[in-house]
């Protein structure tokens, strides 16, 4: 069994939601250039996530860039598609991930007490985000 | 005046005969008002209507074109004495639209945009704070002054298009900061102010409001306190209407509207003189300033108009509203007038064939300011509006007759050909 | 022959001109309509000229009210009508009326230093405004 | 959060189910951000276009509409994804115009002005100083925080809505005057300044100069020196139009020309912080910034666009001007974008004939954003462009490549096929 750290943080849109991690220390946009809404796929010019797949996953980016239209492609992504990811955590919460996020009904937070989130967590981590509580529970991957 | 290099250079007609025309009248303007220097232009915006400016306003700009004048400032043009979409709906006198038409074939010339309306502040032509206007229009000149920070004289309609070609203007007036400060105080009372405005009320007693500010204010900035701070843009409009009809300066010290009037203080520019001429509105003033305005008393109406200064797209639909299902009396002529862009977005809304149906007129580009009124409707026609403006400009011997009232009043005189005041009885 | 006094002022448009004085204290405005354009005659409103012509009249009044139109309707008085006033005074010039004096070469003239022009000048009596100068001669109407 | 009597009465349905529906998402989006209260609201941006909201969109709009949600207050809508005017010239996919067509009808039921423009705040939807907004569109809330002192935060698409009918916003980020001060300081050298911009260059010069700027400040509010002190609207939307591709925030302090920062000091609220971040941005930086733009050095051009934000009628000018009796080349788009009602303009002024006769296109309500870039362009093309927003939002995987310069190199890319940059090399 690997080892499991728990996080506190800020909690945004609360819920509970877990999946594995898809980490990076760059803004991210949710709009359907971006991130296309039918498969979920990361196509943003010179991205470190470009080409991978957030479906299911708990998305861990910095904060939100590029259009306000993020808020409602991520509501066509969970309610038409099924590509949201489970839970998201940013270092700081713009409010359009924000709006996004509590519109739709994905657990996000922000404002990890601990450290940056992309130095406590890494890609393929399985994370369970529990928002209602503030607390992130990251297994690592073994 | 101190001419800067680039003054000189079109004085002495490098930049062409009609920069050198316009600087020299700019010189002569900034000597009698002492300016000790020209700033640069940013914004400018012309008179069209042939109606008001004759044969000789229509030479004057062909003139400009035959020297090789263009603006070289973003510059839109005032309302015109005719409605292309609506031609057939009015009887202009002989010889009208073929003039009307030269002027605008004289301003594509010149490069000014199209826009025919009075309200330039609001949608085509949106000054900046600190920006420079060469503008005619006192509605527009008030809010841009008043609400935007924007500084401008309610410049004449000879020398606002000579500054828009010579891109330069005399920095007299409000184009020098120094003369933005406070003369004299308005304080409005609380009790006043939570009645004034609403549904169907909002423009009439803004207006009256705005006249009774610039009767006493008159050649003075008046600071005004009391307001509402984030006032709707119909709100200050209708204030702002007063800058030509009564208060002949234009700006309006509005504390907490206003970016330069943030604090009472800061309107006056340190502090409040102990002696300042103040003046203190209440609702009697309200109701003295509504009858003033009518001047008779007849009930039966021939004409109800709405829309000096033009409708935006909300008080279109305001209107519509207070139709309602009803429709203009017979015999009575109900005429809303708004510029071409809301008209497009009016139109896109419906709102164009709601206001149709029920037996009214929707125009675009010009209002009755810019029509021959005398020969239109004649002395013995009895006009409503919720207008202050248009009822101070257009009133006098051998013209219509005025009756003022809220949009309510007016539209139900346009629907029962009978005007019967409601409001501040 | 009335008695002659002399007022100084300051100049707006620069010139000679002289005529019999057409005195009011109220703003005016030379918009066609407010003015008409072909015989120069007053239609304002509850204004003491009202009705009275102004064609050919040294031009007495407060300052400049209502439409900034009034610059090309007074050219157009000026051009092609022939009627506006020979000169103009008033207490306090507004720019509309010194861009329509100036640009049409009707000498003009304020701020008389004396005292306010009505109190100084009547109806009737027989001005020379000398804008050059900044000075007005006023024969009284015997 | 402290809510008001009024907010509780809505939160509790009192004025209706989309009214506390709003509510609802409003006093949730106020916790996760710390607000303390509630703010009136006082304009509202929505988004529109179906490519961004899809579905998911369609039924969120027809929602607020089953649930007997308005919108009343002063509002506009973002470019959609279809252009009326000239829908055969485009290949839209499948279900695009239903879908886009049931978004404008919830819109208009909503009672949102169809104004379909990312530049409403020019012409259609103009906030004042201090206004509280709920918009959409980075370049847009740029500017009204910017130049004109309005309030408001980029605010998502799902929460602009629900707050204009709601008519109340929490007061977080920009909508409180206490966040509105200086993070860092960037200085734009002088020797820049008097080469930047100018006809032709104005868009790809002032958008790089912003996106220079919005990299270094990225999520801080950044205060700018050495501007000039007037600058036009053009070259303002421009600057700002690097809120959303580069900056995070909705915020530039242009000293001497935001009304709230008059003086350097006021824009760091009292004293410049003696350790403040500081970048100097020289001619380099600008000369860099256009080789980042730059995605590939192809010459052939497929398609050449401008108009990101939409142009102004002066641009339009400009393009015109730029174009002259020149035709595009065979095989090359030339697509301009800009609103309805500038087109209108455009139209009156005789400028959409002359760009028509050279063989490119003046859209109308959509841009290439809006449109399916990869299925519509496909990843083999090249496209020139002077906006570097659309060349941040759009390049991508399985997408166009783009090349960036000067509305000069770009229209004489239009005109001979070949992109040959001729801007600060």
């Amino acid at each position: 069994m690997s080892e499991t750290i728990t996080l506190h943080g800020h909690s945004v849109s609360k819920g509970v939601g877990e999946g594995e991690a898809l980490v990076c220390d760059k803004p991210l946009s949710f709009i359907a250039v971006g991130i296309s809404n039918e498969e979920g796929i990361v196509r943003i010019d010179r991205h470190p996530l470009n080409g991978q797949s957030i479906v299911g996953k708990v998305l861990i980016y910095d904060t939100d860039i590029f259009s306000t239209g993020g808020a409602l492609s991520m509501y066509t992504k969970k309610t038409i598609f099924n590509t949201a990811p489970a839970a998201v955590i940013w270092r700081k919460a713009h409010n359009i991930g924000a709006g996004g996020t509590i519109y739709a009904g994905i657990p996000s937070m922000d404002r990890i007490e601990e450290g940056l989130p992309w130095d406590l967590i890494g890609t393929g981590d399985w994370v369970k985000v529990d928002s209602e509580q503030g607390i992130v529970e990251v297994t690592k991957k073994s | 005046m101190r001419l800067g290099d680039i003054d000189k250079r079109r004085l002495d007609g490098e930049e062409g005969p009609a920069v050198r025309h316009a600087m020299e009248h700019l010189v002569k303007m900034g000597e009698a008002f002492e300016a000790e220097e020209m700033v640069d232009l940013h914004s400018c915006h012309l008179l069209s209507d042939y109606r008001t400016m004759g044969e000789g306003g229509l030479q004057f700009y062909e003139q400009l074109v035959e020297w090789g004048g263009a603006m070289l400032v973003p510059t839109t043009c005032d309302p015109m004495s005719m409605d292309l979409k609506n031609m057939d709906k009015f009887d202009w006198p002989e010889g009208y639209p073929e003039r009307q038409t030269r002027i605008s074939d004289a301003f594509r010339e010149l490069g000014v945009a199209l826009t025919f309306s009075c309200t330039p502040h609001l949608g085509h032509n949106v000054p900046k704070f600190g920006e420079n206007l060469a503008w005619v229009e006192g509605n527009a000149t008030g809010y841009a002054n008043s609400v935007l920070g924007a500084r401008g004289n309610r410049e004449d309609s000879i020398t606002a298009p000579l500054a828009g070609i010579a891109g330069r203007t005399p920095k007299f007036g409000l184009l020098d900061p120094r003369n933005r400060v406070g003369e004299c105080l308005v304080e409005i009372d609380p009790n006043l102010m939570e009645r004034l405005g609403g549904d169907g009320r909002r423009c009439a007693d803004f207006e009256a409001l705005g006249m009774i500010i610039g009767d006493f204010a008159y050649d003075r900035v008046p600071v005004v306190v009391g307001l509402r701070p984030n006032m709707e843009t119909e709100e200050l409009k209708a204030i702002c209407a007063a800058c030509s009809p009564a208060l002949i300066g234009t700006l309006m010290l509005l504390v907490g509207v206003s970016p330069e009037a943030n604090t009472v203080e800061e309107a006056f520019g340190g502090e409040v003189p102990r002696d300042v001429d103040r003046l203190w509105v209440d609702a009697d003033a309200m109701r003295r300033a509504y009858e003033q305005l009518s001047n008779t008393a007849k009930e039966d109406v021939d004409v109800v108009m709405s829309g000096c200064p033009f409708k935006t797209i909300y008080e279109i639909q305001e209107v519509a509203e207070l139709l309602g299902d009803n429709t203009v009396e017979d015999g009575v002529k109900f005429i809303i007038h708004t510029d071409r862009v809301t008209h497009v977005l009016a139109e896109h809304m419906g709102l164009t064939d709601r206001i149709a149906r029920a037996g009214a007129l929707l125009t675009t580009d010009t209002c009755e300011y810019c029509m021959p009124i005398e020969h239109m409707y004649g002395p013995d026609t009895v006009i409503a509006a919720d207008s202050m403006k248009m009822r101070r400009l257009v009133a006098g011997e051998g013209k219509p007759t005025w009756r003022y009232g809220t949009l309510t009043d007016c539209v139900n005189a346009a629907i029962t050909g009978k005007f019967r005041p409601t409001h501040w009885n | 022959m009335g008695e002659t006094i002399t007022l100084h002022g300051r100049p707006i448009s620069r010139g000679v001109a002289e005529g019999e004085a057409i005195v009011t204290d109220k703003a005016l405005s030379f918009i066609a309509a407010a003015i008409t354009n072909d015989e120069g005659i007053v239609r304002m409103d509850g204004h003491p000229l009202q009705g009275r012509s102004v064609m050919g009249k040294v031009l007495v009044y407060d300052t400049d009210i209502y439409s900034t139109g009034a610059g090309l309707s007074f050219y157009t008085k000026w051009k092609i009508d022939k009627s506006t006033p020979r000169a103009i005074i008033c207490r306090e010039m507004h720019n509309i009326g010194g861009g329509f004096t100036i640009y049409t070469g009707v000498p003009s003239i304020d701020r008389i230093r004396e005292g306010l022009p009505w109190d100084l000048i009547g109806d009737g009596d027989w001005v020379r405004v000398d804008s050059e100068r900044g000075i007005v001669e006023v024969t009284k109407r015997s | 959060m402290n809510l008001t009597d009024a907010d509780k009465r809505k939160l509790d349905g009192g004025e209706g189910r989309a009214v506390q529906h709003a509510m609802e998402h409003l006093v949730k989006m106020g916790e996760a951000f710390d607000a303390e209260e509630m703010v009136d609201l006082h304009t509202v941006h929505v988004f529109s276009d179906y490519r961004t909201v899809g579905d998911g969109g369609v039924n969120f709009y027809e929602n607020l509409v089953n649930m007997g949600g308005h919108i009343s207050l002063p509002s506009s809508c973002e470019p959609m994804s279809m252009d009326r005017n000239h829908n055969d010239q485009f290949d839209w996919p499948d279900g695009y115009e239903e879908g886009q067509q049931k978004i404008v009808d919830a819109l208009a039921t909503l009672g949102v002005q169809p104004t379909f423009s990312c530049t409403h705040y020019l012409n259609a939807n103009v906030p004042k100083f201090r206004s509280n907004m709920a918009w959409v569109e980075g370049n847009a809330t740029g500017f009204a925080n910017t130049v004109i002192g309005a309030r408001g935060n980029r605010e998502d698409a799902v929460t602009s809505p629900l707050a204009g009918i709601a008519r109340r916003i929490p007061k977080y980020g920009m909508l409180d005057p206490g966040n509105r001060v200086g993070d860092c300081l960037v200085q734009i050298d002088p020797h820049l300044i008097e080469r930047i911009g100018g006809e032709g260059r104005r868009t790809a010069d002032f958008e790089a100069l912003g996106a220079v700027i919005g990299d270094f400040a990225y999520d801080r509010i950044p205060v700018v020196t050495g501007l000039p002190d007037y600058m036009q609207n053009e070259e303002l939307k421009a600057l700002v139009t690097a809120c959303s591709p580069a900056m995070t925030t909705t915020l530039m302090l242009l000293v001497g020309i935001s009304p709230e920062a008059r003086t350097l000091e006021e824009a760091f609220g009292g004293k410049v912080p003696k350790d403040v971040d500081t970048i100097r941005v020289t001619e380099d930086d600008l000369r860099e910034m256009y080789g980042k733009l730059e995605q590939t050095t192809k010459e052939d051009v497929d398609i050449v666009i401008s108009g990101c934000p939409f142009k102004t009628l002066q641009e339009v000018q400009e393009l015109t001007q730029q174009l002259g009796a020149r035709k595009v080349a065979d095989g090359v788009q030339f697509y301009i974008f800009t609103d309805r009602i500038t087109f209108n303009m455009a139209e009156d002024m005789g400028l959409v004939d002359k760009i028509e006769a050279a063989g490119a296109l003046l859209t109308t309500d959509t841009c290439s954003w809006c449109m399916p870039v990869e299925t519509m362009f496909g990843p083999d093309k090249v496209i020139a462009s002077d906006s570097m927003k659309m060349r941040r939002l759009l390049a991508g995987d399985g997408k166009p490549t783009w090349r960036y310069g000067t509305l000069t190199d770009v229209v004489d890319a239009a005109v001979t096929g070949k992109f040959k940059p001729r801007r600060w090399n």
